[in-house]
């Protein structure tokens, strides 16, 4: 007695036979197949454990909804766990594990959770597992250890660690129409909005169109209903205006009628072609969107409900029609509504045996009393399952006399024997993605059932999604939906023709069979996966965690990968009841994306491996050949080192460092940011935003300057040069130069629109090679061109224009290093051309390239800030950079920079810092006034930078300290615990080298 | 026996879990009490518990408009930690590890506080020196850190990508070992509890409409429940800071209202042991004891009160973890929510008397509330209790933006969505 | 989302960057009012409904944007480039 | 004259890409473009800017957003914001030509010549490879042959033009270009690409 494939029937492709493995064990299905029902034909009941008792659990649904039989996916070398068996294609190759037991799904150490079931009812763990007060475990110990164990049990599949080999991509899509399933609503709705001229997409999740009518055994406008939708999605793919997407679930509703689908564009195939794509993550923006995803049908609660061979009738049904799957040799249907004897003709029709069908109703309607007799049997009314006898599979089952007013039992119990139990509670409607786009669902007292709220995006609704049961309803509501969604009006042209439907799908009010529970009957299950059970609900309920809300989280009720859609009705049901109040007013949970679970790899798809690009100046290619070590700065690459074959980045810094002091260097700047801020009010806006004045530079020379934030914190600074009387070409450090720019867009879009100002980003129109040193000049002397580069054509601050090899070149008398030192700009394409120049040039005078810890040795000398002093927290004043704040004119920031707490002397302000012990400082450490490793004194500040000094030949650093300028000449300690390091230092001026700037003018 | 322990489940469950009293009372409201606590969140409910545990003020009411926890307080991602630079926050967030440490006792609730470990992952050598200040800012603080090597990671974090090709290359990271995680839902339902048991009138659905005022002096709230007189008002509404000073008359306040998502993927055996953030963008993940891995990246950028995100911002934070993690790319997504975060100007919060007399506030929490939890109700009960701040609190007032004393953690200035 | 920029028409939520509050108004430039400097800068209505906002087309056009969404619902009452809203005193 | 080194590196050379077994649904190019430009109007000056750079470079522009004008291989022009305009050519004496035309009172020019990279991508997949980039609508209904777009795929910053049925050309910062043209390779992947 198992279930097994029929030897005719159903839209499988017999022909082609796919081999798969489940738990190692060989087995064969067919074309067309799910997993489950290729199991099922197999006769393979027991497909899973569930989280909490590890019970055994089979294939309860057909679809989506599953909540037990879930599978690990073994494929491309990684596992894929918590995969339904109901959404897995059958395909050759295809490899299935169990999971959630140990050590095998037969024989499941875990099941021995069952025992504890009344001591591992809801909120028992927030009772227990604090621990001792006193001993070992005291505090967090005990819990932690526990918790181990915990952990273990608790997690349903197990992943792994390999990456994920598959390739993911995003499309992003425009239409008039989206048509969210594509069942006969859907296709109804895509064909009117299409032959209205709108541009539809049709997203369907299962691999074919057609919905019901691909199992219900109707006929559609007198062809079968399956050819009918086949037609009509045939139909619909060979328009230009639509594209039909199958596989492709709406799982998201945002803002502005966006939704998000994925396409499972690989997962059914073997091995996907070169270059595909596994899923694909749609991004679809929709003018109207029709939402007919149709209905997904309830269980009812009883003991027992769980047992492998109780499920959906509608899956059973599902299984007969559409694969050629008897779900057992002799079915009891268990119903609270007509669709359940809809099923069991289709099953009966298929060639299976219907051994009973109880209905909790004390009368049914002629037309499911006529399907009755069709499937041989006299529906057992005003009845109820109250037990199911088995182990690990349903072997029978136990009926009482129900009374469908009071919920009381009454008369004998009578033992029926059956391997399957096909139950259906009713239909609630698929009404996620309604609920996502904002609103909150609305109760239906006849149909029992939550339908959508009044639409507050772009969407209408179709099908039972509307709660339209019928097929007759489908096509109507559907076409008119499509209309809709095309700005037309409901048409009167015929429907295509179906037979009458005279049955009662609207289900008594009926969702529980409260029966004494006890060790052989089973526990009556809400939530099949989370192993939530009516008593669950109920001790919830006793404890106060009343609110939907409270019972969710309480009690973890649908909350598993199924999302609860076959328990949250249920539950709430059951807690309406304890409370004594309606369904409705106990409420409903909101609906959050996604509506079933998306790979997370499909949602960063975009990405391509790539999460942030990278940025590369005209001579990277050169630096890395010269073996530059490189390093990020934001989005670029930049030179660290380059270093000499076994030379640590200490001695390739200092060898660098030395040779810009003792002959000349160059560094590739090109990373600054550049902005182009040209018009006639160009002077007085950079009057505005620098706190130094701008108006008075001379054409043709630059100046350094600082920008404060509106709160009067330093936020940037560089060199601005006037290229004309309108013509600046402002430089920004490279961090900030997305940050400054939009700083400085804002203030002319809305604070001064008046003025007359246009910004231009040229960061990337200009390559940058500041050539610094006592030879610095004679490098450029060597090989400029059309300008000559002495002291006074070209004074510190003058900017001249010239050509280097034959590329124009403007060339700007600047200094990062303290010493004499140009920055040499070109167009970025000639960017290398004149850097292989400049290299060539100083050939004889030993010119050295110099990364980025260079450079910052260089400051650390001047004492010049970068970002690291910089850092949004200090102002000008903390950086000894008051002289630039301009008392002639506001600028942004003068309002508020004198606040009290801003101009305190025992803010930490800018100092230099000497080892004293000969050892480095390290980025990070804290400076103290006393203390040791072990005893750690009070932090005063932190250091910044710092290097070793070739110039000064020993370790200095930047630091903010309290007070600052008050401590030089004070002995003090570094201390870096996480590090080790202790020592002490001198705190002293700033600039430690050169401080008069000799170097630099000279 | 105390109310709740493995002996009191056992004796419960052999007589048919039916014995198990609510965990709090439903009570009506009285005309009037001592203190008022506004909002049953994680924050309010500790404060009312602390105002009867230390101070004796048990003539206490906790006014929620909804269900009690509906606010951020359950819809984190339950970390817990004090791994801050400044020291105003190390010295609060600290008291409150300590008060974390002990919290499963002293309600007798488990809230699963599991010292697990918040690692933060430094992918280049500025930001390893950030890293270690932070550390090292700590350690001076009286706190824990340590940092760890490249190789250190690989052994404590299997499956983060730390090969040297990745685009964000891990250098090492700063770890603190008494940070981990703790159950949300349970810690409202645990100060609740307390409170309850306590004395403390915890009740529900009752929204507040309006304040009661005598000239300046706040006096009371009506609610949808009817007028309720009070002492002291204390308000602890974060999410809603603005929403409800606007029926103190406020209009103007240093907070918006942001949107933070969070995500869980689907229960899986244990994956990742530690709490991890990612250095290469804005990203955070751990796992509960059920198995999902849980996680969260930025603000979604714009005021919002809808609970409610965008698409763009699951995008970002699905590339980073597949970023720091490549085998992720593989398990699915369950389930995204979002949260109403109370952003400050600073990124640090407001614990203080006032700003109208009778009034007490509690706001400005941004992403870091949950953790807050114990010592946010602690100091601002002492606040209440005492009318003067706690040493822990004193330097979040409402003042220091004036006063130019702000408490500026990551240096972006008044732009709140950038805290 | 979506947002209408005037200039670019409708584009994705991800091309812009939030500029925060349009409400406040700067204080004259050489204005030594703390108090008024420290309202521009720090404190906001932050409604719950409509809220007047900026937004820069960062990712396109460039341009601010003035816009008028609902903070519950997301829903955006009006758009228009901040320039123009600015200049013609239709500016909340 | 020196020539202008292409950002775009060693990687990017001639050859068929991807899964071109049945033939490539793209191809990919780096056109020359000797200038480019952008030029920007002060408000109620665009008439007289368009006039200019018409004037410069032999095209007729409208005025509306996002309009363009296109001389095969000769010159190109598109609107990219407020008053705001992307303006390429052939030749690199244009940028002078330019800004001899435009005067001050009108609005002002930017040379981008070096600071931007044009990559040019057409065949019959040419939409379906930038729809998984870029969040625009490539109908020709809804973005025109000549028409311009200014646009972003996360840290690229894009202006588009469409420059036939099937072709666009794409300006990218040039520091990007080559992370930019890895982009777009591996979105080709699926329908083969080849690079000329």
């Amino acid at each position: 007695m198992s279930p097994r494939r029929t030897t005719s029937g159903g839209s499988i492709d017999r022909r082609r036979t796919i081999r798969f493995t489940f738990d190692g064990e060989a087995y064969t299905g067919h074309a067309g197949d799910t997993l489950a029902s290729a199991l099922l034909a197999n006769g393979v009941r027991l497909v899973g454990r569930s989280f909490k008792y590890h019970r055994p659990r089979g294939v309860f649904s057909a679809g989506i909804d599953e909540p037990s039989a879930l599978v690990t996916v073994l494929k491309d070398g990684v596992r894929e766990p918590n995969i339904p068996a109901t959404r897995i294609e059958l395909h050759d190759g295809l490899r299935v594990e169990s999971q959630n037991r140990f050590p095998s799904l037969a024989f499941d150490f875990g099941a021995i959770n069952q025992l504890g079931g009344r001591l591992l009812g809801a909120g028992f763990y927030y009772k227990t597992f604090m621990g001792p007060v006193i001993g070992p475990l005291k505090g967090t110990r005990f819990w932690m250890f526990c918790e181990r164990f915990i952990r273990r049990a608790a997690g349903l599949g197990r992943a792994d660690y390999a990456p994920d080999p598959s390739r993911y991509e995003r499309m992003n899509a425009f239409c008039d129409v989206l048509v969210a399933g594509g069942g006969v609503a859907g296709l109804m709705a895509a064909e009117a909005a299409a032959k209205a001229g709108k541009r539809v997409i049709l997203a369907e999740q299962e691999p074919e169109t057609g919905g019901f009518a691909k199992w219900s055994n109707e006929t559609i406008g007198g062809k079968p209903a399956a050819e009918w939708a086949k037609t009509a999605s045939e139909r619909l793919a060979a328009l230009d205006n639509v594209r039909l997407l199958t596989r492709t679930m709406v799982w998201g509703y945002y803002d502005g009628n966006t939704l998000a689908a994925l396409e499972r564009v690989g997962d059914h195939l073997a091995r996907p072609p070169k270059g595909h794509a596994r899923h694909r993550h749609w991004t679809i923006r929709a003018g109207a969107v029709v939402l007919a995803t149709g209905a997904l049908e309830r269980p009812l609660v009883f003991p027992g409900n769980d047992r492998p061979g109780v499920m959906l009738a509608g899956a059973v049904r599902r299984y007969a029609g559409e694969y050629g799957v008897l779900c057992g040799d002799k079915t009891v249907f268990f119903a609270n509504n007509d669709s359940a004897y809809q099923a069991a003709s289709t099953l009966t029709k298929a060639g299976g045996h219907v051994a009973a069908i109880v209905d909790v109703r004390p009368t049914i309607s002629e037309a499911a009393t006529a399907l009755a007799a069709e499937a041989g049997v006299v529906p057992l009314t005003g009845q109820a399952v109250v037990e199911t006898k088995g182990g690990k599979h349903i072997t029978g089952i136990v009926v009482q006399s129900f009374d469908a007013a009071t919920g009381a039992l009454s008369g004998d119990a009578r033992p029926i024997e059956c391997d399957c139990l096909a139950v259906s509670g009713g239909w609630q409607p698929v009404i996620h993605l309604a609920s996502q786009a904002g609103a909150k669902a609305e109760w239906d007292e006849t149909l029992q059932a939550f339908l959508p709220p009044a639409p507050n995006q772009r969407w209408s609704g179709a099908g039972s999604f509307l709660g339209q049961m019928t097929t007759a309803g489908a096509l109507e509501s559907g076409r008119n939906a499509g209309l809709s969604a095309s700005g037309k009006k409901p048409s009167r042209a015929r429907l295509p023709e179906v037979e009458p439907s005279p049955l009662e799908i609207a289900p008594a009010p009926i969702f529980e069979i409260k029966a004494p529970i006890s060790a052989t009957r089973g526990k009556a299950f809400v939530d099949l996966q989370h192993d939530v059970t009516a008593d669950d609900v109920r001790l919830a309920h006793r404890e106060g965690f009343v609110s939907v809300e409270h019972l969710k989280r309480y009690t973890t009720l649908g909350m598993a990968t199924d999302q609860g859609k076959t328990s949250n009705v249920p539950g709430l049901a059951i807690m309406a009841e304890a409370r004594g109040i309606s369904i409705p007013e106990a409420g409903t949970t909101r609906f959050r994306p996604p509506y079933s679970p998306v790979a997370i790899g499909a949602l960063a798809a975009e990405r391509y491996g790539n999460l942030k690009p990278n940025r590369l100046t005209p001579m990277h290619d050169w630096h890395v050949e010269h073996g530059a070590r490189m390093m990020e700065a934001g989005l670029w690459h930049r030179p660290m080192i380059y270093g000499a074959p076994g030379e640590t980045v200490e001695q390739a810094y200092i060898r660098e460092a030395a040779a810009v002091r003792r002959s000349v260097g160059i560094v590739d700047v090109s990373t600054l940011g550049k902005i182009a801020v040209k018009g006639p009010d160009a002077a007085e806006f950079l009057d505005r935003v620098y706190t130094n004045m701008f108006s008075t530079l001379a054409i043709g020379k630059a100046r350094y300057g600082l920008m404060l934030r509106e709160d009067g914190i330093a936020f940037d600074d560089g060199t601005t040069w006037r290229l004309g009387e309108d013509d600046f070409l402002m430089t920004t450090t490279t961090a900030n130069a997305g940050p400054v720019m939009q700083h400085l867009e804002y203030f002319l879009d809305i604070v001064w629109p008046d003025l007359k100002v246009h910004l231009t980003s040229v960061t990337d129109q200009w390559a940058g090679a500041a050539v610094a040193g006592p030879e610095a000049r004679k490098v450029l002397e060597k090989c400029v061109i059309g300008t000559a580069v002495d002291n006074d054509t070209l004074p510190f601050m003058g900017i001249v224009h010239g050509r280097i090899d034959g590329a124009p070149v403007m060339i700007c008398r600047l200094s990062f290093s303290g010493e004499l030192a140009y920055e040499v700009y070109s167009g970025a394409g000639h960017g290398l051309h004149v850097w292989e120049a400049l290299m060539e040039a100083g050939e004889s005078f030993g010119i050295t390239p110099y990364g980025m810890e260079a450079l910052g040795t260089l400051r650390i000398e001047k004492g010049h800030v970068t970002g690291a002093e910089i850092d949004g927290r200090t102002t000008a004043r903390d950086l000894y950079l008051d002289w630039m704040l301009s008392k002639k004119k506001p600028f942004i920031g003068s309002g508020l920079m004198d606040r009290p707490g801003l101009i305190d002397q025992n803010r930490i302000r800018l100092v230099g810092v000497v080892s004293l012990d000969g050892q480095p400082l390290g980025g990070g450490a804290h400076i103290v006034e006393q203390g040791s490793l072990d005893a750690l004194g009070q932090s005063i500040g932190h250091i910044t930078a710092f290097c070793y000094s070739p110039a000064l030949a020993k370790y200095i650093g930047l630091a903010l300290v309290k007070g600052g300028k008050a401590q030089h000449g004070r002995r003090a300690f570094v201390s870096d615990p996480l590090r080790k390091r202790f020592g002490p230092v001198e705190l002293v001026s700033h600039h430690f080298f050169d401080p008069e700037g000799r170097r630099m003018h000279g | 026996m105390a109310e709740y322990s493995a002996l009191s489940l056992l004796k419960n469950a052999l007589t048919g879990n039916c014995d198990w009293k609510p965990a709090w009372r439903k009570p009506d409201p009285k005309p009037a009490y001592d203190v008022i606590i506004v909002g049953g969140g994680g924050h309010g409910l500790a404060t009312a518990c602390y105002l009867a545990a230390e101070h004796g003020i048990t003539n206490v009411a906790v006014l929620e408009k909804g269900w009690l926890g509906s606010g951020n307080i359950g819809r984190n991602t339950t970390i817990v930690r004090s791994n801050y630079l400044l020291p105003e926050s190390i010295r609060f967030y600290d008291f409150s590890v300590k008060l974390w440490e002990n919290l499963s006792h002293e309600l007798n609730y488990n809230v699963m506080f599991s010292q697990r470990g918040v690692l933060n992952l430094a992918h280049n050598p500025a930001q390893a020196d950030a890293y270690i200040r932070r550390g090292n800012a700590m350690r001076h603080g009286g706190g824990d850190a340590d940092w760890l090597t490249r190789e250190q990671i690989a052994r404590k974090v299997p499956g983060l990508d730390l090969s040297g090709t990745a685009r964000f290359p891990v250098v090492g990271g700063l770890l603190q070992k008494r940070a981990g995680t703790a159950r949300h839902d349970a810690v409202a339902w645990g100060y609740a509890r307390g409170a309850d048991r306590r004395g403390v009138d915890i009740i529900e659905n009752c929204e507040v409409t309006g304040f009661l005022r005598d000239g300046d002096r706040i006096i009371g709230v009506s609610t949808s429940r009817g007028d309720i007189r009070a002492k002291k008002v204390g308000v602890a509404v974060a999410g809603s800071t603005s929403r409800v000073l606007n029926l103190a008359g406020i209009g103007q306040f240093p907070i918006e209202s942001h949107v933070l998502q969070a995500f869980v993927s689907e229960a899986l055996k244990p994956f990742v042991d530690c709490v991890v953030t990612f250095g290469g963008g804005h990203l955070y993940m751990s796992q509960s004891d059920k198995g999902g891995l849980v996680f969260g990246g930025s603000l979604d950028y714009y005021n919002s009160y809808a609970q409610r995100g965008n698409l763009p911002t699951v995008e970002d934070v699905m590339s980073e973890i597949c970023a720091m993690f490549p085998s992720v790319a593989r398990l699915r997504l369950l389930r995204s929510w979002g949260g109403v975060m109370d952003m400050s100007m600073d990124g640090a919060p407001i614990i203080t008397k006032g700003p109208l007399p009778g009034m007490y506030l509690n706001c400005g929490w941004c992403y870091g509330g949950f953790k807050a939890t114990p010592a946010s109700g602690y100091s601002f009960a002492w606040t209440i209790a005492k009318d003067e701040p706690h040493a822990i609190n004193a330097p979040y007032t409402l003042s220091r933006f004036e006063r130019g004393a702000a408490i500026d953690e990551t240096g972006h200035g008044p732009t709140p969505k950038l805290h | 989302m979506l947002i209408s920029c005037p200039h670019c028409g409708p584009r994705d939520l991800a091309e812009f960057s939030y500029q925060g509050d349009a409400t406040r108004t700067r204080p004259e430039p050489a204005s030594t009012d703390t108090k008024a400097w420290h309202d521009y800068v720090y404190t906001r209505p932050n409604p719950a409904g409509p809220h007047h906002e900026y937004w820069q087309h960062a990712g396109g056009c460039r341009a601010h944007l003035l816009i008028v969404r609902d903070t519950l619902s997301h829903e955006i009452h009006s758009v228009a480039l901040a320039r123009s809203a600015n200049a013609s005193g239709a500016r909340a | 004259m020196v020539e202008r080194a292409t950002p775009l590196g060693a990687d990017f050379r001639p050859g068929s890409y991807g899964d071109f077994a049945d033939g490539v649904g793209v191809t990919l190019s780096e056109p020359s473009t000797g200038t480019i430009v952008e030029a920007t109007a002060w408000p109620g000056h665009e008439k007289a800017l368009t006039a200019a750079l018409g004037r410069g470079t032999g095209l007729s522009l409208a005025l509306a957003p996002g309009a363009g004008a296109y001389r095969d291989a000769k010159a190109a022009a598109f609107n990219i914001g407020p008053g705001r305009f992307l303006v390429s050519g052939k030749d690199e004496g244009l940028v002078d030509d330019l800004a001899r035309a435009v005067s001050l009172e009108t609005g002002t020019i930017t040379d981008l010549s070096h600071g931007r990279t044009a990559l040019r991508i057409e065949g019959m997949a040419t939409e379906w490879v930038l729809a998984k980039l870029f969040a625009l609508d490539f109908s020709l209904d809804a973005f025109p042959v000549s028409a311009g777009r200014a646009t972003a795929h996360h840290d690229f910053f894009v202006q588009i033009q469409r420059t036939g049925d099937h072709r666009f050309d794409l300006y990218v910062f040039r520091s990007f270009a080559r992370a930019f043209a890895m982009a777009l390779r591996h979105a080709a992947q699926d329908v083969g690409y080849a690079i000329k």
